[in-house]
């Protein structure tokens, strides 16, 4: 790798990369709004937003997988077009997207180089240059893996690293990271850090995503916000404060966006004893009771997930019993656990939450059927009538019931969804980071919705990986940690300290 | 947040609009246009005996077709359903050897169909396999137990009150089978369109998972439909062989494909999630007419099978054709 | 052709010459149908099912259409007579004879038959095994199916050599299995070993005869059968003539045919063609 | 090593070795080298075919037409033959590949273009083909007696003991192995119907490299044609009819995923051969022929829910205990 000389200490550098006016749209949501971005050379920028900004999708658009609507990107000064992730990868730009994007029935090596593989004789693809180029760069970022082994035999925190990997095999310029952190543990954070500076002193530009302040602090330059989809804001890591940036982020203090509600629990609704999996979770217990929101939190894969759909009838659990409203019921499948005002709002919306195929009142409608038919017979009118119910109560944005939900923006498929539990009259509400890629807006519009169906009555279980939501809103938090209960904390106890604290198993202590 | 509660309307555009801006609606236009140039090329064809003669060509497949497109919907697919007619055929035909009564033979076909439905079922719901490949395997296997009964053999001598079936008229020239075509029509529609069962059809074709995690009871509707599947069969299969008046076990040889055709034909997404059973019956029609319209004009079989192909092909290209000159 | 001559001779005649998109008896159900809509006066079908097209061929006679099968014939009552292009009994043993003439001290044959339905290869072979009798040196080891395929007509043919390793002879009685059969002697390597014997085409078998894989062979005239069935179709359809048990039908040129009790005449004895004669014949059919 | 002794493959030539070693023990002459050479001949196109089709369900698509497209194309090639004798077997060979080719193609077109699922192209394309046959050869054979001889004796002549036609099928085997396996393109095969929305990620064409599957499967269909209609000396338009479902079988045997994305060469090309000996043993062993599409049709079912029992995707194991217990 050739080293582009650092030159900190020239004093305006040149940027080299240049995002200007780029927008791009998505059915029903205005992803990026004319947004700005600059990269130089040597320097780290962190790009910050809450979930759903748009920081992956600009991503996206630098790398070539989505064109943007309008704008330009120029690189050098020179301003360039891509078509395929290969034309970014040419013009020396290299990612690690958010989400892992390999191939389980390749090598380690061949998922790194798939697409710019080293060729020999005949131009066939030299397989022992390619894996022992595989495995220099593995070991230059310490990850424990052999080239050779199929991707399919990896857990998830060595398939990232492989993808971090990837994104190094190119000689590349400009490096994106979306949430490279996310899936990592903490000595492999540590090695990462190592690494962005070895790049940083190679002088390349480096854009950082990431949701922990922490780590932004501690590595970036120069910060970049956006808000739903617009950019709100960039400069010097030294110039601001956690504060400012929260303030930028989210437009106003974070306080406010949590309904302020009154906590009294009812009876108890749920209760579940020594419940327990052969591979995902064990002895659990916990106990819920009407108006009552139960808090989950935990890192991602602690098995919360697991955990929630195991009570929902997905999968089986080996052992253990679940009481409604005191007695005990056999949940077999989702249709029992409905049957037993169980229901679950699912962290994949796209894939569980929503058929997306389906017409809005049709999704709603999907488990209430029995409802809105007589014996089993549709009746259109009464299905509208319920659709209409609850997709109002929530306030749902849509141009007609008939439109199907893949035409909606995220927060209103949320909505749908939501809707469709509520349309069950359920007991108890599972919701699996309920806020997850939904705009500002819709997200203050579920936390008030969720207060009150509290109010109501209703038991809530809400699994989220955002400590603000979860200190927010919750009455009790049960963390997780490795599939098993770390800890039960009452709302008094509760402090991001304290919820990290248990969540990575460091200290039992407060 | 504003209090007063936005109406949303229940439709963006009337069903009537809606209905003429579909694909039922092209092809009803062909169909029309096929009937119309058939009028004019053959004199022959304009005849209710003759019409009456052609669908034959069609309402056994159809019946299958009926049962394919749920399937096909909910995002499976059966191969073996020309091999169920056989071993249903087989089957009644045995049955025969022991002296069974019309009733009783109409009762071991469709028994059989349903056993056989079954067992698929039971492959790709129980083990979890794609149900393309286990139906080309049963599609084998229920063929071959056929020949393992028949050999070279074949079974003939059926009842005459069983010729009914595939040989009667219900009055003037409305044959049993048309009429029975015409009834599961509506029982499917019905099925399809206006009830629980055909809403969860739609919903494990669009997305399964959503679905099972909306409570449908995948796996049980995906079993039904196999089931459905193997009893179309079996009813077909009693058709035909009393059509036919005996059994073989080449009977029905290939029509797994002219089936799957006519409910492709019929504007069902192959991938699953949509069609209907309005077009199902408009792509019978067409198919029918077709051959039957080619076959008058003496134009030989398979000159006619390049005409369904390019038909089946031409009518899914040609709106794609049409959005990408438009773009 | 044949028909097409007789057509010529009666001047007044047209044929229609069709054929279903498959090869199977559904396939030819909906050819039967149009034609039957086209109000023709006379259907000749070959049948790939003996049972299967009665119905449908019993319609077209109420429909006052004159039926008639030929060659792979149809159930009695699904036709007014059925041509055949030789007498059974006569095909039967002659297939059997060929064998024997180059098998003076008996041995093994082995029969390769083409579809397990064909009506017509079905009654030869059982008019065969009736006169088995006759020739006690001789064994018919095994009966197979080509399918009428060429593919799987050869593998059977291969198969049986492997299988019987002293087998003296192949009977095959359909033009395809034949053709298939003397290949596979040739590839095996068993010229000399095994004789190809049966039906097939001069035109076809040309190169099986010069290369020893078949010493004899025998069939009937196809284009006469064409126009015998056109004749007969004639006839009966201006009802010069009509089907019944005993009659005597005449057929232009090919003489006339005489109606057993099942209502089928035979048209003319098989001829065999070997060395001494195939060249005469392989350019004419 | 492990890994090798437990793959679907070895598995598989386990399966197929007690299959030989059964039939042997009841007819010894089954496994005499000549008879074994004729069975591998035999299977030689099922063989090449397989491993087109196998490429072509890699990407998730499915190709129905290699039959009609095999028979289109040997009725092609017999013709030229008849029309001009004394044409060379290479430049016919040459013909067979590309019109196979531009058959492949239009169906990768069809599917690339216009996205048109893989199934209803091909079995659209199947029937055209077919019926195209009939149209250029007015339903009439090509026999034997109008082929010269060198057109029908190329796949027959022997080259150290081996026909040509089984020295082909090796010779596609090993070629298409070097391609999976060191081409981009190989691999990119793998990528594209493992995971698509990956595959935009690295840069990959889908629709493309589904185009190019195609045309790969078609070229060995083409070439398959010519070996069939000169092997058998014979071209009429059913040839290899409903042929296409048992190349599907043998991949899928040979466990290749419907869903794409998984699955080698190998285990198609011993899928091919395990139904090929099937096929070839059934007459020796004196089972009657009527008992063949049942066994088949059970050996399929039974592959494949064994397969699926052995291809179960091994689940994320969040508790330590139950980790420690897996990898002990
Ligand atoms: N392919 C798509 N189709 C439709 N909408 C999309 C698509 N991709 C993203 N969106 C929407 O665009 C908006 C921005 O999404 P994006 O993934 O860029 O957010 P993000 O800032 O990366 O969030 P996170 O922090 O959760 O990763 C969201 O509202 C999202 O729902
Ligand atoms: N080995 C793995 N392979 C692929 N994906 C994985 C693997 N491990 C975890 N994931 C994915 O990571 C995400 C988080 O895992 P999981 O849902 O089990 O964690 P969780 O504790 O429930 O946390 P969360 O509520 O954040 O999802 C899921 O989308 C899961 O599919
Ligand atoms: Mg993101
Ligand atoms: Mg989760």
């Amino acid at each position: 790798m050739q080293n582009l000389a650092p030159q900190m200490d020239a004093a305006p550098i040149a940027p080299l990369l240049e995002l200007s006016g780029i927008t791009k749209t998505f059915p029903g949501v205005k992803a990026l709004n004319n947004v700005s971005l600059e990269l130089f050379p040597g320097q780290v920028t962190a790009l910050i937003g809450e979930n759903g900004a748009g920081k992956s999708t600009i991503v996206k658009v630098l790398t070539g997988i989505y064109r943007a609507d309008g704008g330009t990107i120029s690189v050098d000064g020179e301003q360039v077009a891509f078509t395929s992730a290969d034309d970014a990868g040419a013009a020396g730009i290299t990612a690690i997207h958010q989400e892992t994007v390999l191939f389980d029935e390749l090598s380690v090596a061949e998922n790194i180089f798939i697409g710019h593989a080293p060729r020999g004789r005949f131009g066939l693809i030299d397989t022992a240059q390619m894996n022992t180029r595989a495995q220099e760069i593995l070991d230059r970022i310490d990850a424990p893996l052999s080239a050779t082994t199929p991707l399919k035999d990896l857990g998830i925190a060595n398939k990232h690293l492989v993808a971090i990997a990837r994104a190094l095999s190119v000689d590349a310029r400009v490096v994106i990271m979306d949430e490279p952190t996310a899936a990592l543990s903490q000595k492999e954070i540590e090695e990462l850090y190592d690494l962005v500076e070895r790049l940083k002193s190679e002088g390349r530009a480096i854009l950082f995503i990431s949701h922990k302040f922490d780590e932004v602090f501690r590595i970036a330059d120069r910060y970049a916000v956006f808000r739903d989809g617009e950019h709100v804001g960039a400069g010097l890591m030294s110039d601001v404060t956690e504060g400012d940036l929260v303030q930028l982020m989210v437009g106003r203090a974070v306080d406010q966006i949590f309904p302020s509600r009154t906590h009294s629990a009812g009876a108890e609704v749920l209760r579940i004893e020594g419940y327990a999996h052969p591979t995902e979770f064990d002895n659990i217990n916990l106990t819920l009771k009407a108006g009552e929101i139960l808090g989950f939190y935990g890192l991602v894969g602690a098995g919360r997930s697991e955990l929630m759909q195991a009570i929902f009838g997905i999968t089986r659990p080996s052992a253990g019993t679940v009481y409604v409203e005191g007695e005990a019921c056999t949940i077999r499948s989702p249709a029992d656990a409905i049957a037993n005002g169980i229901v679950y709002v699912p962290e994949d919306r796209g894939k569980q939450g929503a058929v997306l195929g389906l017409p809005i009142f049709q999704n709603v409608t999907l488990p209430s059927l029995a409802q809105t038919s007589r014996s089993g017979f549709l009746k259109l009118a009464a299905e509208f009538a319920l659709a209409r119910e609850y997709t109002e109560r929530l306030e749902l944005r849509a141009a007609a019931l008939d439109q199907d939900v893949g035409n909606l923006s995220g927060g209103n498929q949320q909505k749908v969804v939501i809707a469709k539990w509520l349309a069950t009259k359920p007991r108890v509400i599972i919701l699996d980071e309920p806020t997850k890629g939904i705009d500002i807006g819709s997200k203050a519009a579920v936390h008030a919705f969720m207060a009150e169906l509290a109010a109501d009555g209703l038991a809530v279980i809400m699994v989220s990986s955002e400590i603000p939501e979860i200190l927010g809103m919750s009455d009790r938090v049960i963390v997780m940690r490795e599939g098993l209960i770390a800890a039960e904390l009452r709302r008094d106890e509760l402090s991001p300290e304290t919820l990290v604290r248990h969540a990575a198993g460091i200290g039992g202590q407060a | 947040m504003n209090d007063t509660a936005r109406h949303i309307p229940d439709r963006l555009q009337s069903p009537a609009l809606k209905a003429f801006k579909s694909w039922e609606t092209l092809l009803l236009a062909v169909a029309i246009a096929i009937f119309v140039t058939n009028s004019f090329l053959s004199p022959y064809f304009l005849n209710a005996w003759n019409l009456s003669d052609a669908t034959f060509n069609f309402t056994e497949k159809a019946m299958i077709a009926f049962a394919m497109a749920l399937l096909i919907i909910a995002g499976e697919i059966d191969l073996s359903v020309a091999s169920i007619i056989a071993l249903a055929s087989t089957a009644m035909g045995a049955a025969l050897q022991l002296d069974v009564g019309t009733w009783g033979l109409v009762a071991v076909g469709l028994g059989t169909g349903v056993l056989c439905g079954a067992f698929n079922g039971l492959m790709v719901t129980g083990l979890g396999l794609p149900s393309i490949v286990v139906t080309i395997g049963t599609m084998s296997l229920f063929r071959g137990i056929s020949y393992i009964v028949l050999g070279d053999q074949g079974f003939r001598g059926y009842p005459s009150e069983f010729s009914f079936f595939g040989q009667g008229y219900v009055w003037w020239v409305i044959s049993f089978e048309f009429v029975l075509f015409a009834g599961l029509a509506v029982l499917y529609y019905i099925l399809l369109h206006r009830t629980n069962f055909g809403r969860a059809v739609y919903a494990i074709g669009n997305n399964p998972t959503g679905a099972l995690f909306s409570g449908i009871r995948v796996a049980r509707v995906r079993f039904i439909l196999f089931l459905l599947t193997g009893l179309m069969a079996g009813v077909a299969a009693v058709c035909l062989t009393s059509r036919l008046g005996s059994t073989r076990p080449t009977i029905a040889l290939g029509w797994e494909l002219e089936v799957v055709t006519m409910v492709v034909l019929g504007g069902v997404n192959i991938l699953g999630g949509s069609g209907s059973i309005p077009g199902v019956v408009i792509a019978a029609f067409v198919m029918g007419l077709v051959t039957f319209g080619l076959g008058l004009l003496n134009v030989p079989g398979i000159v006619m099978s390049i005409f369904i192909g390019c038909l089946l092909i031409g009518v899914i290209a040609l709106p794609r054709l049409w959005a990408m000159r438009r773009t | 052709e044949g028909a097409e001559e007789a057509a010529a001779e009666l001047g007044n005649v047209e044929i229609i010459y069709t054929g279903p998109t498959s090869t199977t008896a559904e396939g030819q159900i909906e050819v039967i149908n149009s034609l039957i809509a086209q109000g023709v006066d006379a259907i000749a079908v070959s049948a790939n099912d003996p049972d299967a097209l009665v119905p449908v061929l019993q319609r077209a006679m109420q429909r006052g259409i004159t039926v008639i099968s030929w060659d792979s014939g149809v159930a009695e009552e699904g036709r007014m007579l059925h041509l055949a292009p030789s007498s059974d009994a006569l095909i039967g043993r002659t297939i059997i004879q060929l064998a024997a003439d180059h098998l003076p001290d008996g041995g093994q044959v082995a029969v390769l038959s083409a579809t397990a339905t064909s009506t017509n290869q079905n009654t030869w072979i059982a008019e065969m095994n009736a006169v088995m009798g006759d020739y006690p040196d001789i064994e018919v080891v095994a009966t197979v199916y080509g399918d009428d395929l060429a593919d799987r007509s050869y593998r059977e043919a291969v198969g049986l050599m492997q299988t019987y390793p002293d087998l003296d002879a192949i009977i095959a009685p359909t033009s395809v299995g034949i053709v298939a059969a003397a290949q596979a002697v040739v590839d095996q390597d068993m010229v000399g070993q095994v004789n190809v014997t049966g039906l097939g085409l001069p035109s076809e078998m040309a190169g099986a005869i010069e290369s020893g894989a078949s010493q004899s062979f025998a069939i009937w005239n196809p284009i006469d059968l064409g126009y015998a069935a056109a004749m007969l179709s004639y006839n009966l359809a201006t009802e010069a003539a009509t089907a019944e048990a005993g009659a005597t039908i005449p057929m232009g040129r090919m003489g006339d045919l005489e109606l057993d009790d099942s209502t089928t005449g035979a048209m003319a004895n098989p001829f065999t063609y070997d060395a001494s004669n195939i060249e005469q014949f392989r350019e004419i059919f | 090593m492990i890994r090798y002794l437990k793959s679907r493959e070895a598995l598989l030539v386990g399966v197929i070795l007690a299959l030989i070693a059964l039939i042997a023990s009841r007819f010894p002459a089954f496994i005499l080298p000549s008879n074994l050479v004729n069975v591998f001949t035999d299977t030689s196109p099922l063989i090449i075919l397989a491993v087109g089709q196998a490429i072509v369900i890699l990407t998730r698509c499915i190709d129905l037409s290699v039959a009609a497209n095999l028979a289109l194309t040997g009725m092609v090639c017999a013709m030229l033959n008849v029309a001009y004798p004394g044409l060379p077997i290479p430049f016919i060979i040459a013909v067979a590949l590309m019109l196979g080719a531009v058959l492949g193609a239009i169906n990768g077109i069809l599917v690339w273009k216009l996205t048109i699922p893989p199934i209803v192209v091909t079995l659209g394309t199947l029937t055209i083909y077919r019926g195209i046959i009939f149209v250029i050869s007015d339903g009439a054979w090509v026999n034997a007696h109008e082929m010269s001889a060198a057109f029908t004796g190329f796949p027959r002549a022997e080259i150290l003991g081996l026909p040509v036609l089984a020295w082909l099928a090796i010779l596609t085997a090993a070629t298409f192995f070097v391609v999976i396996a060191r081409t981009p393109l190989g691999r990119a095969f793998y990528a594209v119907g493992g995971n698509p929305h990956a595959a935009v990620y690295a840069g990959l064409n889908v629709g493309k490299t589904q185009f190019w599957a195609f045309v790969l499967s078609g070229t060995l269909a083409g070439l398959t044609g010519y070996l069939w209609v000169a092997r058998y000396s014979v071209a009429y338009v059913d040839i290899a009819k409903g042929f296409e479902l048992e190349v599907v079988a043998a991949c899928v045997i040979g466990g290749i995923a419907i869903a794409g994305g998984a699955g080698t060469i190998m285990g198609a090309i011993l899928g091919a051969i395990f139904l090929g000996i099937i096929k070839n043993a059934l007459p020796v062993v004196g089972i009657s022929p009527f008992w063949q599409l049942a066994i088949s049709g059970a050996a399929i079912v039974i592959a494949v829910a064994f397969n699926a029992r052995a291809g179960r995707a091994k689940g994320r194991i969040i508790l330590k205990r139950a980790e420690a217990e897996a990898q002990a």
